[in-house]
């Protein structure tokens, strides 16, 4: 009986995420009256805002990816290593971007590097677009570091550390030979997240005005009837494309390993 | 001078002074145990030789070159640990290689070094595998090839066999000893596990409470402890209380026991004799001149051992026996006579 | 070297957060001209908006919380306990909502509930509001989900049902008595998640057209200097509060055990 | 009838048969143990009486009763697991009283059998301690006491000891062995350490590959093993290939062994004979009629008992003699006699 209750849950959960998607797909294909065709597809894709907007998306959360990376990776090695007792203070610090919301943040930004400031980074497009690769960053952060961590809870970091140490070892050599091949895995998926973070970000993009993917989506959906379905369908099969990749990479890395 | 020397070493850890004053000599090639119960400090000794700990106070040497300050990567040791220490992205022969790697030793010298690595441990053919491939056995020859690869001056074993069953460990313990007198490496080796020192080891540093209470060889360690505690940690012991008659005699619920060496307690006064339980005999036996009854409370068949506890002169004691095929072993409740002679016995102090 | 990397990395991410904070708040203590006082703030408490939109929010949070708790806790340890292959694919649906952007959903909601279908939800305020409520609760899936999952992992789940099992014990009792009281600090931190994500939202409730705290803080931010920040330092303060909460929560518990 | 009954019982998993037609019957207030190395089948046998695998086939009867279909909270058993099985969020009392309290026991007798219960295993003041508050042991002891406060018909123990340190696994054994007769308990033991199984039980299954390959008490498992299999698993064995000269004697590189038992193969032919560690001695002695020269290889001090390693007419042997503080053991490249008798050997199939 409550294996029954639990199927049931588990069912229900699926329908619960399938079918506003079902829905909305059903709803794009019927833009030609009466029949089921791509016009909303072909609609989206002919209009140069879209490919615009998109590139510009990609292209911050590249940037975003990079920034997280970089600051993530040795930060967590480090904490995980040597300040072990300082691990719930780092994690709830990487826990208040999901705190603060994103218009705080954004506020924050605008009142310290506006026109008038020492720094005034909002007053040219590039500084805007580093303002709001940091906004991006902060919003990622939570997902990078849990993934990171996740990652590096799979190996033993102090035990590893101290073997490659006693066989003549530096941290370089270290970070880069032990640490950095063991996290892949946990760092791609990461950056996965990051990356599907950034292209469906809103708020800070239109607060920052600047011509990202969100800010794209949200203008058509008040203006249009069929395009906006198409576009969400076109967005969730970008991610689900990402995390089939993601998916691969894991199956290859350990097929190659037991193949070998 | 000694090949690796330790003196005056401390450690403290704020308030707490986990190692007190720790000296130790050893010979180019031997094979020493740091025994001792948890947080006794015998692994924090063995991390200060490996740089993993910076000593408080004290001085490390190996080879007459002072390595206290050295970092753990300058100070050409080799390490083993309890476990999950491969590295899990590098094959087995990537793993082996890893310190020659570091070190900048040239390609074909390092394939040759990695092969006779594998040979020497016995798993010649799977250079190729990843660590998750290997059984925990494997796992840890590996760890060993991979810390004997760069050729170490001092190879140090922390718990190496801590995390396998019975049956491998045993196995693995006389392998590791093997392969270290085939290479005449100096090697400090930390356990918890009595039987496991004694087994393997040339000398026995006992620790206790951050003290080393007795370095001396298993044999002496075990036969002539020299503090109750090394008595109490190492094997199983029966103590009684007996009265000293004179200065080679002492009494024993009635029944005189004639100890080897001379007994300086005064005469009349109450002191504590120990016997291990092979000293004590099942029935009257040549050279066994006292015997006393005693009522069987347990029988415990160990294999090709019988452990019999028994209650002896108003105490519980453990009795070993060897299994023999012809002869069942007493039950609980029968009355034996224990045959034990004062040259097996010893006496504590307080 | 490496260490005074590391330091001044950690250093940089706690300038990085503590930054735009400290500007913010700074600036909401300047509404009266040349002297710091607490204006902004008694502005934002006189206005009924202010108190509207935030019980508003509330009462929501609550409600996405039962309903999360309710979901997950059974089905997580359903598929800890007898569906453990399942869990790689439980993960990933719970993780959905993290790459389908809240647009997506709002608009699946919107065509398949508007007053023209056979569910029209979205005719009244209520239905409204229940809608509200699931897309809440599929936001936070990801949070609770999560959240939970390591609070059962913390525990042997399989050894415990069985050692219940075997002391005569049915489903019922070992759910309540065993499983629910020792992922009780989990399902807190969830909740608290859920409530920090209902109370910053500003997607869904805008599109639903909902009077919501999220939409409050942004009208404000659009047509006022001084408010905004302001909103932002007390949304923060209850955040920060709620989280300390928590921590008093998880002390006192393993406190009382300890004094036990 | 017997009070625990198995009969036939199977287990597949998918298309691998993990237990093959199990048969055994017990006793009441037996101690079983089911011993084997991991996948023999011997944790899904116990699974099985337990009611959390269902039997592909077969039959299980406790008191008479079929059980087969029960689920497990109806069979009225206490099961004990590795580890981690107690309640974290319940105090050690709460623990003790789950299985009272959800029987429907009144708070005062229940009460009364949880105090019971603490004294019995030897923590009367622990009672309000959480589990994470006590030691492995300690909490090994309240997971006994919580199985067996139900009064249940049959304890099921599933490897309790393994996850303990040497020191405590041994002393708690001696004590679940105690409770156990004290209570007169119908117990199955599930142990992979055979000097566990043989030091505690009243009979063993020794399992292989899922089929019950002999079933006696130890001395009979230990001395006359009827499989190669359970000649190895349980202890150790040195084997000789010797020559049948006629019905009772053999020839083993030159010298005669006379065996106790008739020897039933031909003349001439070549069979195995098999002698335990203990079986063999070192030196002379009345009683080991056949004396060989060996060389000594290694020398593993045990404690009580020194393993020597030597080869003897061409076989690698190990031999155990007792520890003698006033005799050291020999050293390794040494030359010695070693003398066996016929009475202590026993001959192996193929």
């Amino acid at each position: 009986m409550t294996r029954l209750f639990a199927w049931l849950a588990l069912l229900a959960g699926c329908i619960y995420f399938a079918l506003p998607l079902i829905g909305m797909t059903e709803f794009s294909l019927k833009m030609r009256r009466g029949v089921y065709s791509l016009d909303a597809y072909r609609k989206v894709f002919e209009d140069p805002s879209f490919w615009a907007t998109f590139g510009y998306s990609l292209t911050l959360a590249a940037a975003t990816i990079v920034v997280g990376v970089l600051l993530v990776v040795p930060t967590a090695y480090w904490v995980r290593l040597k300040l072990p007792q300082a691990r719930p203070y780092i994690e709830f610090v990487t826990l208040l971007p999901l705190v603060i919301p994103a218009i705080v943040v954004v506020f924050g930004y605008i009142r310290l590097y506006n026109t008038s400031s020492i720094l005034p980074l909002t007053g040219s497009a590039i500084g805007t677009d580093f303002l709001l690769t940091m906004g991006y960053t902060t919003l990622a952060l939570p997902y990078m570091y849990r993934s990171v961590d996740t990652g590096l809870r799979t190996i033993d970091v102090a035990t590893l550390t101290e073997a490659a140490q006693s066989l003549g070892a530096g941290w370089v050599t270290i970070l880069a030979k032990i640490i950095l091949p063991n996290v892949m895995v946990a760092v791609l998926s990461g950056a996965f997240l990051t990356l599907a973070i950034v292209m469906g970000e809103f708020t800070m993009a239109a607060l920052l005005n600047r011509p990202a993917f969100g800010p794209y989506m949200q203008l058509l959906g008040a203006n249009r009837a069929y395009e906006p379905p198409a576009l969400a369908v076109i967005a969730f099969a970008i991610t689900w494309g990402c995390m089939g990749l993601i998916q691969l990479v894991t199956r290859l890395a350990k097929h190659e390993r037991a193949k070998a | 001078m000694s090949f690796l020397n330790i003196s005056h070493l401390e450690k403290s850890f704020g308030s707490l002074r986990v190692v007190k004053d720790f000296n130790l000599d050893v010979e180019q090639g031997e094979f020493i145990s740091l025994l001792g119960p948890s947080g006794c400090g015998k692994t924090t000794v063995l991390r200060m030789v490996a740089g993993f700990e910076t000593p408080t106070t004290g001085r490390i040497l190996i080879d007459g070159q002072d390595v206290t300050g050295f970092k753990p990567n300058a100070r050409k040791i080799g390490m083993m640990f309890q476990a999950y220490a491969l590295f899990p992205n590098l094959t087995v022969a990537d793993n082996v290689a890893f310190g020659l790697k570091v070190n900048g030793v040239p390609r074909a010298e390092r394939e040759a070094r990695v092969t006779e690595m594998l040979k020497l441990i016995g798993l010649p053919e799977l250079g190729q595998r990843f660590p998750f491939q290997l059984s925990g056995g494997q796992q840890q020859r590996v760890a060993l090839a991979r810390a004997l690869a760069p050729s170490p001056r001092v190879l140090l074993l922390d718990e190496p066999l801590s995390a396998l069953d019975a049956k491998v460990r045993v196995s693995l313990r006389n392998e590791i000893r093997e392969i270290q007198r085939d290479l005449g490496i100096t090697t400090i080796f930390v356990t918890h596990d009595q039987e496991e020192a004694m087994s393997i080891s040339d000398r026995i540093v006992v620790m206790n409470a951050g003290i080393a209470d007795q370095v001396g060889s298993p044999f002496q360690i075990y036969n002539r402890p020299t503090t109750r505690f090394v008595a109490n940690f190492v094997g199983t012991l029966n103590s009684f209380e007996v009265t000293v008659v004179n200065s080679t005699t002492l009494e024993m619920d009635g029944q005189m026991v004639t100890m080897a060496e001379p007994v300086t307690a005064e005469p009349g006064s109450r002191i504590t004799m120990a016997m291990r339980p092979e000293a004590l005999r099942l029935g009257r036996a040549d050279g066994f001149e006292t015997v006393l009854p005693a009522v069987v409370e347990e029988v415990h068949f160990l294999g090709s051992v019988i452990r019999v506890s028994a209650r002896m002169a108003g105490t519980a004691i453990a009795l070993d026996t060897f299994n023999r095929p012809d002869m069942p072993p007493p039950s609980p409740g029968q009355t034996i006579e224990i045959g034990l002679s004062g040259k097996h016995a010893f006496l504590l102090d307080r």
